[in-house]
């Protein structure tokens, strides 16, 4: 990283053509909740890059626009950005218009990071321009169900269910996630729709109850966790829960206080306040005060991005082509522990196959390992 | 004797361009009945609105001229300080509560009157309209355009005014009920001593009940007098009461296809 | 057979909270015929301001209850002077337009002040549930279902007997003739107004407690159509129970379809298909009073 | 054998009847007049005949209203316009949003047959008809002197004249039969000389048939031919004016005096 | 049709012509050539702008005919959109030419329309209005559960239309095809109006129950609308769907219905002109708040937030001001206009 450049050198560079990016993030709608503290994780990153020589000496222009969980307004700005302001990449955001840019990306040969983590986005000959820094949410949901089963002691099968909302976003990783687990050997025990705007989901959870799971898997927002965790509580039903990145942060304990004791978390980035070289920047950015994972893994998308800018800037040009063929050379790049180290190869756009597996405890979440594993072709896309 | 109410070359303008009434002057003696004929769009219901207030929720104003009751100017008060004056209008077409029975129309009359009066009031209006005790529970909207108008004037009866402006009440009215009706407001009248002042077309049965009246043509008074006198003028015998030269109801058949038009000289 | 006494007895339990913001919505309805897009939001507003004056003020809860009353009656206030006076007298669509049209001016505003993030409540009622027919229900839902009972019972009565009732009413069907009445029809509007912004912020407050507020709390006015519909729109009987049968409709129908056709998240749909089918028999919904059309 | 055949209509709206076995024929070409009390039910009886109400027993049993020998129970509101029924109504029922000229070319919708696409094209059949059919209305438009409003917006026009609109709509469906419900209410006395013209000529000139239901005596009695007279729903009388007028019955009933003919105006 | 001053007619005909003086003809003529000439000056992002406008103009004079002239409030007509471009993206991807593709979204659609459009015979007003909203989120569970035929969650991946050979795969090709079905659209439309449908159409609006006396079938002619209507949601949605080449479900919700309506209530119920501004204003709108917040936005660089947080004040702003200050909607502000000028300058 080049975070060590003394800032003499700035004044000099300054003066050179920035390098454009644009952010096409939900600050409004539906997803906003978590779509703020993760845009500003992105503009404190680009703060951080520019007061550090910014791309070799280009500082980075951060256009940061709201899509409002919008499809049109996410696709008329893209147009603006690509066509008029010229920018060389996108921060992404939502399921929404992720999928919607797929094409044009290809067309215009802009890269974008998205933080919808689709599993079928990492195949590039679906979505050659398409990348995030996270574990996709099959990943995801795989890793955990590695955890599980090796933790788990007893001789019988563990018993699993499945609760996600009836949408893009709740349905993406639970065909595979099933694939694997029995394959892991776990026994299907039953599935629950429980929508991400629902205030209860005592109906939902009654018939899985009865099944009795070891083990549940909550796809979902925070909200909606909570609601589950609640109303599990309240029909006294016995099981551990586990969730995605966006399915827990540190709204839970506030939301659903003690009921969400004994729930783990997947994270793609350290919580605050984590002992990583990363955090204490961004201890320094936000002048201590506490962020969500959502900011992390925003800063961390930055940090990527400018890698890539930074090796093809190295080799000359910076465009959206060159951008992305420089990060296909990516090889366990480590942005300062913030995440799990990032590969990226030209048929393959999987950051990494490792999750950071937290627990619950008492109104923290607790670091218990980050589960790794391993990159498998026939995963690739699914 | 006083007039109860005195309106003085009144203008009054809808939508700040029609020109309506261009100068209207009238007097309503306290306690008699008034009342003020005319054709259609002459602007009797104007004149009415502009006296009860309502005026204002159609768009229209008092540009000039001044409206005196009980000696004080009333022109620009909001309308339910004018009801709690003391003055009542009846409006053009019942204008009833359809979705209410027959005894809550009752009750929104008497909004401005305390409560203790109420039950009095109601029995007051049975008497009057032994049909309507009948439909009391009934939703309004399904009487006939009868039963309503006697839901209308009982909701009048209910507000106790001192002054009465009755708006076309005979309008499409079985014959025998137009009767029924004036009656009753001669009753009114005389009973409680209220001052009417009453809008018609039908100027035979008004001027029957009437003591003085107006006639009004496009905006302006173009003749008043006593009932008496007016049923005498050729004029308003030809064209408000229908009689031929020979004094004797001339037939509809015998209207030709030609019309005629006569100008007043205002 | 047990699972289903469950969801019913669950979805009186949802339900009780559409009846809630329901009867705040025919209340504005019966009183001003104006179709409430924005209740959800109303229900929001107060919601996040019992939040500020509790959390940010830490106001003590029951001064924070009163002060967050007073402030719907000024918000009541404001939105009929400033929104709905000046269309009194308008078309259906206009007037429903006008209501969107608030509803994203609150959301805005709601947005502005607080963000998007998620608030939580103080806990003013206890956590521990009660136990009703084999099923535990928090008590938030039992304070829900005694208030919507409280709010039909006094509304009704207002209604029926008391003469401003009466005259809200008229009001509705004709201005002109209840001005002429000597019915201050701008104190009625103003009056129905913030009666109906009081009931949505305690419907808000109880939200609330239920699992915190965020900016899309609003969310529920559109769950409350069905209830309010299905009732008839003019009925607060039609609106106490209707939210009660959208909620048990909602959980059985979802429940049976789960079981019986293996489909998910039919949930949402549910009661609107329904709501759909009863209206094709009861146009005006179970207890709405049919307009009156003679020609 | 009667042109309309009305034959013991009965009509109760939960419980409250409106009409009671009402019966009374119309012959081709003539006035008559259907009068009584308020809430007797003459425009229930209306309803009943142009469709708007359904008689109880509807189609079922002998058909109790007959126009020209055919059976009008048996037909939908709209279908009965094509065979020749129109009508006005008691308060005014224009279509504001419409000009005075296209509420008459609505009142010829049911002789217009021409189908969507080439209405869509505006192209062959319906720039044909559209011509066609708006000469027909014209000539209403001269026969009523509505020339000087014909492109202004029915709802803005005055009271008498929305009145004529309405008689014009009616007119424009090339009636056989048509119904008039208290088409004089509220206008001025040479307002309602003119109507009462209006009302001859078409049935004299036009040929068409008149049921007539009005509350201005001397009309009625001037220009019918023949007097229905219905109270609390059943028929009191029958007859020539002046038989009705001497009717002991109607004069307690609805006219009280003999004087009332006269408070017409 | 206002009284035309100083306009006089030698036939019937001429008088039920769309575009009366030569002087409109000539001016009518002109804007269409502006308009075709408008991609050559125009940059990619302001034509694509053009082009959503062109789509909008579609949907929204479509739903003018049911809920303006017909008076049937609909709710759902987000989803009828969505409906035609499901309908036209499966065509396409089963190999069916793009204009046979986008006839039969039209159809479709209309069909679909037609069903949900059942109710209307029993319910009015309001009533009828949810049961539409009904229809917005039944259809919107199908889009998101129809499996194969919606894609379900991942929604479908379109091509560029293709037509005779001839690929639309830029915005300046989009516009133009986009520009003829806008204005075939708005033809067709103008046409039912002037024409017995229409006619029949309004007298529903106005007072249905005099409308059955005068003759007209209230069930045809309530269900007509709903197809028409819905035929044109159906095209409208086709192009969207090949415009855009992704098609999934949360783009048609019940947003995207309230926001036709509300172009409709700005532009002018039950006018075809008034669908035109409306659609153009509301496309601009959020253009424009973008533009002033980043105007904004490079002075002081930490309001932006805010600035989102308003725009959806700013759409309900814009909305209730029209509603109060111009309740009959940009069409009547132009119509006045035109009027002022016809009398130029003896307007007083
Ligand atoms: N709200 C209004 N806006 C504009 N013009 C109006 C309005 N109300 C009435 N007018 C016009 O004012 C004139 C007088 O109307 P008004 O109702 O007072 O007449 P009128 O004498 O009561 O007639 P009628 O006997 O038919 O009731 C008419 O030409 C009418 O068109
Ligand atoms: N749709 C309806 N529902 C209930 N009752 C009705 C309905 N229509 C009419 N009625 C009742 O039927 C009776 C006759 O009504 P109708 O309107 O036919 O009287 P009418 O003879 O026309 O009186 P008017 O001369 O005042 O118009 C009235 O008592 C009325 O209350
Ligand atoms: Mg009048
Ligand atoms: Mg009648």
């Amino acid at each position: 990283g080049g975070e060590e450049q003394k800032p003499a050198e700035n004044k000099e560079t300054a003066a050179q053509a920035p390098v454009k990016v644009g952010g096409l993030i939900d600050l409004s709608g539906p997803t906003s909740s978590v779509g703020v503290p993760y845009s500003e994780g992105l503009k404190d990153a680009v703060q951080y890059i520019n007061d550090n020589g910014g791309i070799n000496g280009r500082p980075l222009e951060f256009d940061l626009q709201d899509t409002a969980y919008n499809v049109q307004q996410g696709l008329s700005l893209y147009k603006k950005m690509v066509n008029t302001d010229k920018v060389v990449c996108i921060q992404g955001y939502g399921s929404a218009v992720t999928e919607a840019l797929i094409r044009n990306l290809a067309k215009d040969k802009v890269p974008n990071f998205s933080a919808s983590y689709s599993a079928h986005l990492t195949d590039p000959k679906k979505a050659p321009y398409n990348f995030f820094i996270a574990a996709d949410y099959t990943t995801q949901l795989r890793a955990s169900l590695k955890y599980f089963r090796d933790t788990w002691t007893e001789e019988r099968a563990p018993k699993l269910a499945f609760i996600y909302p009836d949408h893009p976003y709740g349905l993406a990783p639970i065909k595979g996630g099933k694939e694997y687990a029995k394959e892991l050997g776990f026994e299907l025990v039953g599935d629950a729709n429980v929508s991400l705007k629902a205030i209860d989901a005592t109906t939902e959870l009654l018939p899985l109850k009865d099944t009795a799971p070891d083990f549940c898997w909550i796809g979902g927002t925070t909200p909606s966790t909570s609601v589950i965790l609640k109303s599990a509580k309240n029909i006294g039903m016995e099981t551990t829960f586990f969730t995605n990145i966006w399915g827990s942060d540190e709204n839970l304990f506030k939301l659903a206080g003690d009921d969400a004791n004994g729930a783990y978390s997947n994270q793609s980035a350290a919580v605050y306040g984590k002992d990583v070289p990363g955090m204490k920047i961004i201890e320094q950015y936000t002048n201590g005060e506490s962020k969500m994972t959502h900011y992390t893994r925003g800063f961390v998308s930055i940090l990527v991005m400018a890698e890539g800018m930074k090796r093809a800037a190295e080799k000359g040009e910076v465009t959206g082509e060159a951008i992305k063929d420089a990060l296909e050379t990516l090889r366990d790049y480590d942005p300062m522990g913030l995440s799990p180290a990032i590969s990226f190869f030209p048929d393959d756009h999987r950051p990494n196959m490792a999750v950071f597996i937290y627990t619950v405890k008492d109104g923290q979440l607790t670091f218990v390992e980050e589960e790794n594993l391993d990159r498998r072709v026939d995963w690739l896309g699914h | 004797m006083s007039d109860i109410l005195k309106v003085e070359n009144l203008e009054v303008v809808y939508n700040d361009v029609v020109l309506v009434l261009k100068g209207l002057s009238l007097s309503c003696p306290r306690g008699e009945i008034t009342a003020l004929l005319g054709a259609n769009g002459a602007g009797k219901s104007t004149t009415l609105k502009a006296i009860s207030g309502l005026l204002e929720t159609e768009d229209g104003k008092v540009t000039d001229g001044s409206i005196v009751y009980n000696d004080e100017p009333i022109q620009g008060i909001i309308p339910e300080k004018i009801v709690r004056k003391g003055v009542f209008q009846v409006m053009e077409g019942r204008r009833i509560f359809e979705d209410l029975t027959v005894e809550e129309n009752l009750k929104c009359g008497a909004f401005t009157r305390p409560r203790s009066e109420i039950a009095g009031s109601m029995e007051k209006v049975y008497d009057y309209f032994p049909r309507l005790k009948e439909r009391r529970k009934q939703l309004a909207g399904y009487m006939s355009g009868g039963e309503q108008q006697m839901c209308a004037i009982g909701r009048a009866i209910m507000a106790r005014p001192e002054l009465l402006l009755l708006d076309e009440p005979s309008l499409g009215l079985a014959p025998m009920l137009v009767e029924e009706i004036f009656d009753i407001i001669k009753k009114f009248n005389a009973a409680e001593d209220v001052t009417v002042l009453l809008v018609e077309q039908n100027a035979r049965a008004a001027l029957s009940v009437a003591k003085q009246a107006y006639i009004m043509e496009n905006g302006r008074v173009v003749m008043d007098g006593t009932a008496t006198d007016l049923l005498n003028n050729p004029d308003v015998q030809e064209f408000y009461l229908g009689m031929g030269q020979s004094g004797d109801k001339r037939s509809y058949r015998d209207v030709k296809h030609y019309r005629r038009r006569k100008r007043w000289l205002g | 057979m047990e699972y289903y006494l469950q969801l019913i007895v669950n979805g009186l339990v949802v339900g009780s909270i559409y009846s809630l913001v329901a009867l705040g919505f025919v209340i504005i309805y019966k009183a001003t015929k104006v179709v409430n897009f924005a209740q959800g939001e109303l229900v929001m507003v107060g919601a996040y301001m019992c939040f500020a004056l509790t959390v940010q003020f830490n106001i003590p809860f029951v001064w924070a209850f009163f002060m967050t009353l007073g402030f719907s009656v000024m918000l009541g206030l404001a939105i009929e002077r400033m929104v709905l006076r000046p269309l009194i007298g308008e078309e259906h669509i206009s007037v429903i337009m006008v209501t969107v049209g608030m509803s994203s001016i609150l959301k805005s505003l709601v947005q502005l002040f607080w963000g998007t993030q998620i608030r939580v409540y103080p806990q003013v009622l206890p956590s521990e549930p009660i136990i009703v027919a084999g099923l535990p229900i928090a008590p938030v839902y039992i304070a829900a279902f005694a208030l919507s009972l409280v709010l039909f019972v006094i509304f009704s009565a207002f209604f029926k007997y008391s003469r401003t009732g009466v005259a809200m009413r008229a009001t509705a069907f004709d201005q002109q003739a209840a001005q002429s009445m000597g019915i201050g029809i701008k104190n009625i509007f103003a009056m129905s107004w913030c009666i109906a912004c009081i009931v949505s912020a305690v419907g808000g407050i109880i939200l609330g407690n239920i699992n915190g507020i965020n900016s899309q709390l609003g969310h529920l006015g559109l769950k409350v159509f069905p209830a309010v519909i299905l009732g008839g729109l003019d009925s607060l009987l039609g609106a106490a129970l209707g939210g009660l049968i959208i909620g048990v409709l909602e959980n059985v129908c979802d429940g049976a379809a789960r079981q019986l056709l293996g489909l998910g998240g039919f949930r949402e749909v549910a009661a609107f298909i329904v709501l759909v089918i009863i209206l094709m028999i009861k146009p005006y919904g179970l207890f709405g009073t049919k307009e009156i059309e003679r020609v | 054998m009667a042109y309309l055949d009305v034959s013991d209509v009965t009509l109760t709206f939960k419980g409250i009847a409106a009409l009671m076995g009402v019966s009374f024929t119309v012959e081709q070409g003539t006035i008559a007049s259907l009068i009584g009390p308020n809430g007797a039910g003459k425009t229930s009886m209306l309803n009943c005949i142009s469709g708007r109400y359904i008689p109880d027993g509807g189609a079922a049993g002998p058909c109790s209203i007959k126009l020209d020998g055919e059976c009008l129970l048996s037909m939908p509101a709209h279908k009965r316009t094509e065979l020749g029924l129109s009508r006005t109504f008691q308060n005014i029922a224009l279509f504001k949003g419409l000009s005075v000229l296209d509420n008459l070319m609505v009142g010829r919708h049911s002789r217009m047959n021409y189908g969507i696409l080439s209405s869509i094209m505006y192209w062959g059949k319906a720039v044909r008809h559209e011509e066609a059919h708006r000469r027909r209305v014209e000539d209403v438009i001269d026969f009523l002197n509505l020339s000087p409003y014909r492109h202004q917006h029915a709802g803005r026009l005055p009271y008498g004249v929305q009145k004529r609109v309405e008689l014009g709509r009616a007119l424009a469906a090339e009636p056989k039969l048509i119904l008039l419900d208290e088409p004089m209410a509220g206008m001025n006395l040479e307002e309602t000389e003119d109507m009462a013209r209006y009302i001859l000529d078409i049935s004299e000139e036009w040929g068409v048939t008149v049921l007539l239901v009005e509350h201005d005596m001397g009309v009625v009695m001037d220009i019918s031919d023949k007097v229905v007279v219905i109270d609390f729903g059943q028929k009191i009388a029958e007859g020539s004016p002046d038989e009705v007028q001497a009717n002991k019955d109607v004069i307690a009933a609805y006219l009280g005096t003999e004087e009332a003919t006269f408070t017409g105006r | 049709m206002q009284g035309k001053c100083g306009l006089f007619f030698t036939s019937y005909q001429g008088e039920a012509q769309l575009f009366h003086s030569g002087f409109q003809k000539l001016m009518i003529g002109g804007f269409l050539l502006v308009l075709l000439a408008a991609p050559a000056v125009l940059n990619i992002h302001l034509t694509s702008i053009m082009n959503m406008i062109f789509i909008a103009t579609i949907a929204a004079v479509s739903l003018n005919l049911l809920t303006g002239v017909c008076g049937q409030i609909s709710l759902g007509h987000g989803a009828f959109i969505g409906v035609g471009a499901y309908a036209a993206g499966q065509c396409t991807l089963h190999g069916v030419p793009f204009p046979l593709a986008i006839l039969t979204a039209g159809l479709v659609t209309a069909m679909v329309g037609m069903v949900f459009g059942v109710p209307s015979l029993r319910l009015k007003g309001i009533y009828l209005a949810i049961a539409t909203l009904a229809a917005q989120l039944v259809l919107e569970y199908v889009f998101l559960h129809g499996g194969a035929l919606t894609g379900g969650s991942n929604g479908l991946l379109l091509d560029p239309p293709v037509m005779f050979g001839f690929v639309f795969d830029s915005e300046a090709r989009m516009y133009y095809l986009l520009l003829f079905f806008a204005a075939a659209s708005l033809l067709m439309v103008s046409n039912i109006m002037r024409t017995k449908y229409g006619r029949a159409f309004v007298s529903i609006r106005d007072f249905y129950l005099s409308a059955e006396i005068v003759g007209v079938n209230l069930f045809k002619y309530k269900l007509a609308a709903f197809g028409i209507s819905s035929f044109l949601a159906g095209v409208a949605g086709g192009l969207w769907g090949h415009y855009t080449g992704y098609i999934s479900a949360e783009q048609f919700n019940i947003g995207l219905s309230i926001s036709y309506l509300a172009m409709i209530i700005i532009g002018g119920l039950g006018s075809v002109l008034g669908s035109v501004f409306g659609a153009v204003f509301l496309t601009l709108l959020p253009e424009l708040l973008n533009v002033i917040s980043n105007g904004l936005g490079g002075y002081f660089p930490d309001i932006t937030q805010y600035i989102v947080a308003l725009k959806d004040g700013v759409f309900g702003l814009v909305l209730i001001l029209f509603l109060i200050y111009e309740p009959e909607g940009l069409a009547h502000r132009w119509r006045l206009l035109k009027a002022y000028w016809k009398l130029y300058p003896f307007a007083h």
